[in-house]
């Protein structure tokens, strides 16, 4: 399979429609660890997002023009402590996409391993920390493991979205170790990192898409 | 929840134009970046520009402070979330007068992140020397041994006022940073909770606390404290407050402190003036001199309800900081 | 109800021990009488005194505004409750410097009669020369025709500005008075009310209010107002209330007022600064210029919810009075 | 019937406790009038009274005396509206009692109806404002008349708490004239006026009194 730059704005699109979706319990979820706006902070950077893609992005072709400014966009509307992270997610995958106006399955595997790269890089977080590493390290180890096993990259992609979730469910029972969340000890057992859940939608909204969507995907 | 606004989503725009608009004389909003905002008045030349920083809803945290005698630029983040570096990175090149810049913000992970951006694109982009120091002054937050890990809570305040004054005094960059953080150094801040304050947006309670509860050492933004206990009196509660201070910090007999009992939101200036007098009680049986006090409402969390009680420890050099005139919309010392 | 307290009973007593302790350079209690506090700095020779007072729960109203610029001397009430005679005539006496001494005081059934005892003792036992000007400024608490029945709410805060400026210039005591006066004249204020205050001692709520609704129109003790409508959106707020003031004052275009967007205790400096946002289009609009702004908590009701709005009509005499520096605890303008 | 100085003092204590009882219902009146503190208010004088009682007042046997430090006590400790009014009223009274160490029929007469009419003077209220006056005006006026009908005081005084409490419930139908509450306009009607209602109280307990009390009482 390929994804072509409208592809793979479509893909952008339908995150923002999830984010508005899971918003209130995202912000559910950070209201025990945090300070309870992760989902309204997702919220306003993917509508400032929306806003690019229906205007200055709609005839971009270049997917690295496209992925770039969906992280500086995403940075911009909101700081706080995600922005710079998936914005560096979003800006590590630019550079693989780069003058190209259609990514192929190791243009792909490439842009996710480097999201996920960047953000830890970002956040200087590890694995256990309780943050949404915990979803992106295993995910990123998944899907590199098993592209060069079966080559299949949707195959590879599905096993790599159910690390991710593993990993986000065992930030339930860890205590937090970055972030605002951090000065919680023993009281953040039990709740899932917020940022942990909204990687994890998008990494499994991407599959969704690649999955229902291969009319789009060339 | 009850808010005069008007569209939740406008609320951070809509107080900055108002914000700007009531004070022209002493703010100005910067083309490049609506939350870019600088002192209506030119930075001095060779003066070392003091930038702050940080979400919105700390009113008058953290746009109040800009004025002589504080801060030269402000940026201006979402509700409880961290500017981005691009705003930060305008008030920088709007700020710097040749002696470079000094970013003074709370220790939190957003924070860290989009000022260390910003700084990077400063020094990279536009040549432009920055320094930081970082506010770590809740003893709530993290242990002793720990201390770089500690948030910034209301103390904050001392060292925009130290920070400005060195800057003032025309202080070089290294060392308006060496006071900044000596003022931090000497900082110790702790807060209690009774009531949550509501994000605009979702409406929601930053926290949950039962009807004769109070949360203590909880964070400005309504990040849990350290335990829930049972809401106590003014005096018990002050007691409380400053010996975990003083527990944290050494402060002898015959020393001076700076005072500040800070209102979060929609707690009293009588609850505070209470809260005071047993502050300055204490102090006075262990013969800790108070050199000056302010109490009221300083870095807030919307109308969230309790009071921190912050002690910075006083030399020379840092009670000439405190004694430094000071001209903001939101603060006037004289 | 959650307060930072000790006993409800002894709240106005700690609150002015703390306040006492916290600025012991600005402000000093008589030793005739608690409820009695002058500035530190003593009255200047042949200057009018100027005395204010009230009930307590208003603060920064009224013992904040004791300062350089302001008040010499306040009469401190129970809560929502005038001051007896005792202290009102205590501090007349400490502040007379021979030019006599002007009361400053809100149009209240109790401080008429209080005030008017001490005045009369002032007169008859102490000799004294006392004149009054009563702050009339809520245009929502009796018809345009009945100003002398209105009362007085944030409004206060121009016409202590403006008597506290005219003493400070030498001006002798009708002079003052006159002064006063004119600033009342000039002034209208007008509020909305959304949550209620508690009183220390009953707990209970000043009002009762439904969950979407507000009070406009309010008395800053919890008094119902004109009416209960709906929680409109700020921008509605605003428009109601600045419609209302210009209904009842003539003010053209071209002229120039000061404004006061004044919180009522729990509403963030956000809301206030949205609301100014709105006035401040508005009064543009009819081409009425602001010369000065003043955004935040200057008279209170404990934690009640909501704002006011307060026009005062300028010309060169009340600006000139507008400019003059104040050093108070509890304002400062430089 | 006469009434030595500790009866009068006793009679004050019975104040005291009765006020304790009543607050809160003060309070409710007043918060709907005007700023729900009467009762506070109330509770707050006479227990400053209480103190001087037990204190200063202790030995003092001139009911002039007893009279004025009551109603300056209550003036000092409350101030507000009905320091001055309540204030007055005792302050007028001790003017009867001056060097009295007993008060006769006729003395307690008078020394209620310059009560009522020092409250009247002081806040300047006519019948019919929904104040205090509404309470003691008629009560005032019917201790009078029916004085000089029966000469009974106990008898007089019993007619004249029956005029007070149809004085009192008056209130509860006009729109209030004076006093904070007097901003409410028709908003007024319905409820009964909180000093009004302190008013009768107090009267209605000297009649208690001295029906029940004829030991103390000569
Ligand atoms: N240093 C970090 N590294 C990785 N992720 C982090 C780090 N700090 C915070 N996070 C993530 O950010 C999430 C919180 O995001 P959000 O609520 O939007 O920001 P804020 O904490 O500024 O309110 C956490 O749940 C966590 O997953
Ligand atoms: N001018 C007046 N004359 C007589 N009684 C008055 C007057 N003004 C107020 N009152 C009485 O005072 C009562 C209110 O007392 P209180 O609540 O203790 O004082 P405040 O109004 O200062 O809070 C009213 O119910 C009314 O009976
Ligand atoms: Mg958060
Ligand atoms: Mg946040
Ligand atoms: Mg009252
Ligand atoms: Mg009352």
């Amino acid at each position: 399979m390929e994804l072509t730059s409208s592809g793979l704005k479509d893909f952008f699109k339908e995150v923002v429609e999830m984010i508005e979706k899971e918003k209130d319990y995202l912000c559910e979820l950070d209201r025990k660890l945090g300070d309870g706006d992760h989902g309204v902070t997702m919220s306003i950077g993917w509508q400032a997002v929306n806003n690019k893609l229906n205007n200055e992005l709609a005839d971009i072709e270049d997917c690295g023009k496209v992925s770039i400014t969906v992280g500086k966009t995403f940075l911009n509307a909101v700081g706080s402590s995600v922005g710079p992270l998936y914005a560096t997610g979003f800006m590590r995958g630019a550079k693989i996409a780069k003058n190209k106006t259609v990514l192929n399955e190791r243009d792909l595997t490439e842009y996710w391993v480097a999201f996920a790269k960047g953000v830890k890089e970002r956040g200087q977080a590890e694995v256990g920390d309780k943050t949404m590493v915990d979803t992106l390290e295993p995910f990123a180890n998944t899907l590199e493991v098993s592209i060069n096993n079966s080559q299949e990259f949707e195959a590879a992609f599905s096993d790599a979205v159910k690390a991710a979730e593993k990993g986000m469910n065992s930030t339930k029972d860890i205590i937090s170790k970055k972030g605002r969340s951090s000065r919680l000890g023993d009281r953040s057992i039990g709740v899932q990192d917020p940022g942990a859940t909204s990687a994890y939608f998008i990494l499994s909204k991407f599959l969704h898409f690649i999955k229902s969507n291969s009319a789009k995907t060339v | 929840m009850k808010k005069l606004v008007n569209n939740p989503v406008n609320v951070v725009e809509e107080m900055v134009e108002g914000y700007v608009r009531a004070h022209p004389d002493y703010i100005k909003q910067l083309q490049s970046n609506d939350r870019a905002l600088v002192n209506a008045r030119e930075t001095k030349e060779n003066k070392v520009g003091i930038l702050i920083g940080g979400g919105s809803g700390h009113e008058p945290g953290f746009l109040g402070y800009v004025g002589e005698g504080m801060a030269d630029g402000v940026a201006v983040g979402n509700i409880f979330a961290s500017p981005s570096p691009d705003p930060i990175l305008e008030v920088t090149k709007a700020i710097d007068k040749g002696a470079g810049v000094v970013y003074l913000y709370g220790n939190y992970a957003g924070d860290v992140m989009n000022f260390g951006m910003a700084a990077e694109m400063a020094d990279l982009e536009e040549d432009i020397k920055v320094g930081m120091a970082l506010a770590t002054d809740d003893v709530a937050s993290a242990p002793k041994e720990e201390k770089d890990k500690r948030r910034g809570i209301a103390g904050e305040f001392f060292i925009y006022k130290a920070a400005g004054a060195a800057a003032d005094f025309g202080y070089d960059l290294e060392e308006v940073v060496r006071i900044a953080k000596k003022a931090n150094q000497n900082t110790r801040s702790m807060g209690v909770g009774t009531s949550p304050c509501y994000l605009p947006q979702t409406g929601e309670p930053s926290f949950e606390i039962g009807d004769n509860e109070m949360e203590i050492g909880l964070g400005h933004h309504g990040e849990p404290g350290i335990e829930k206990g049972p809401l106590e009196t003014a005096d018990k509660i002050a007691d409380r407050l400053v010996n975990d201070i003083l527990a944290d910090i050494e402060i002898t007999k015959g020393e001076e402190v700076a005072v500040l009992v800070n209102g979060l939101g929609s707690t009293p200036k009588m609850d505070l003036y209470i809260v005071y007098r047993r502050v300055e009680q204490i102090l006075s049986e262990r013969g800790i001199k108070i050199y000056r006090s302010y109490v009221g409402d300083y870095i807030t969390s919307l109308e969230m309800g309790g009071c921190s009680v912050t002690l910075m420890k006083l030399d020379k050099e840092l009670t000439d900081t405190i004694d430094h005139p000071v001209n903001c919309p939101m603060f006037v010392q004289k």
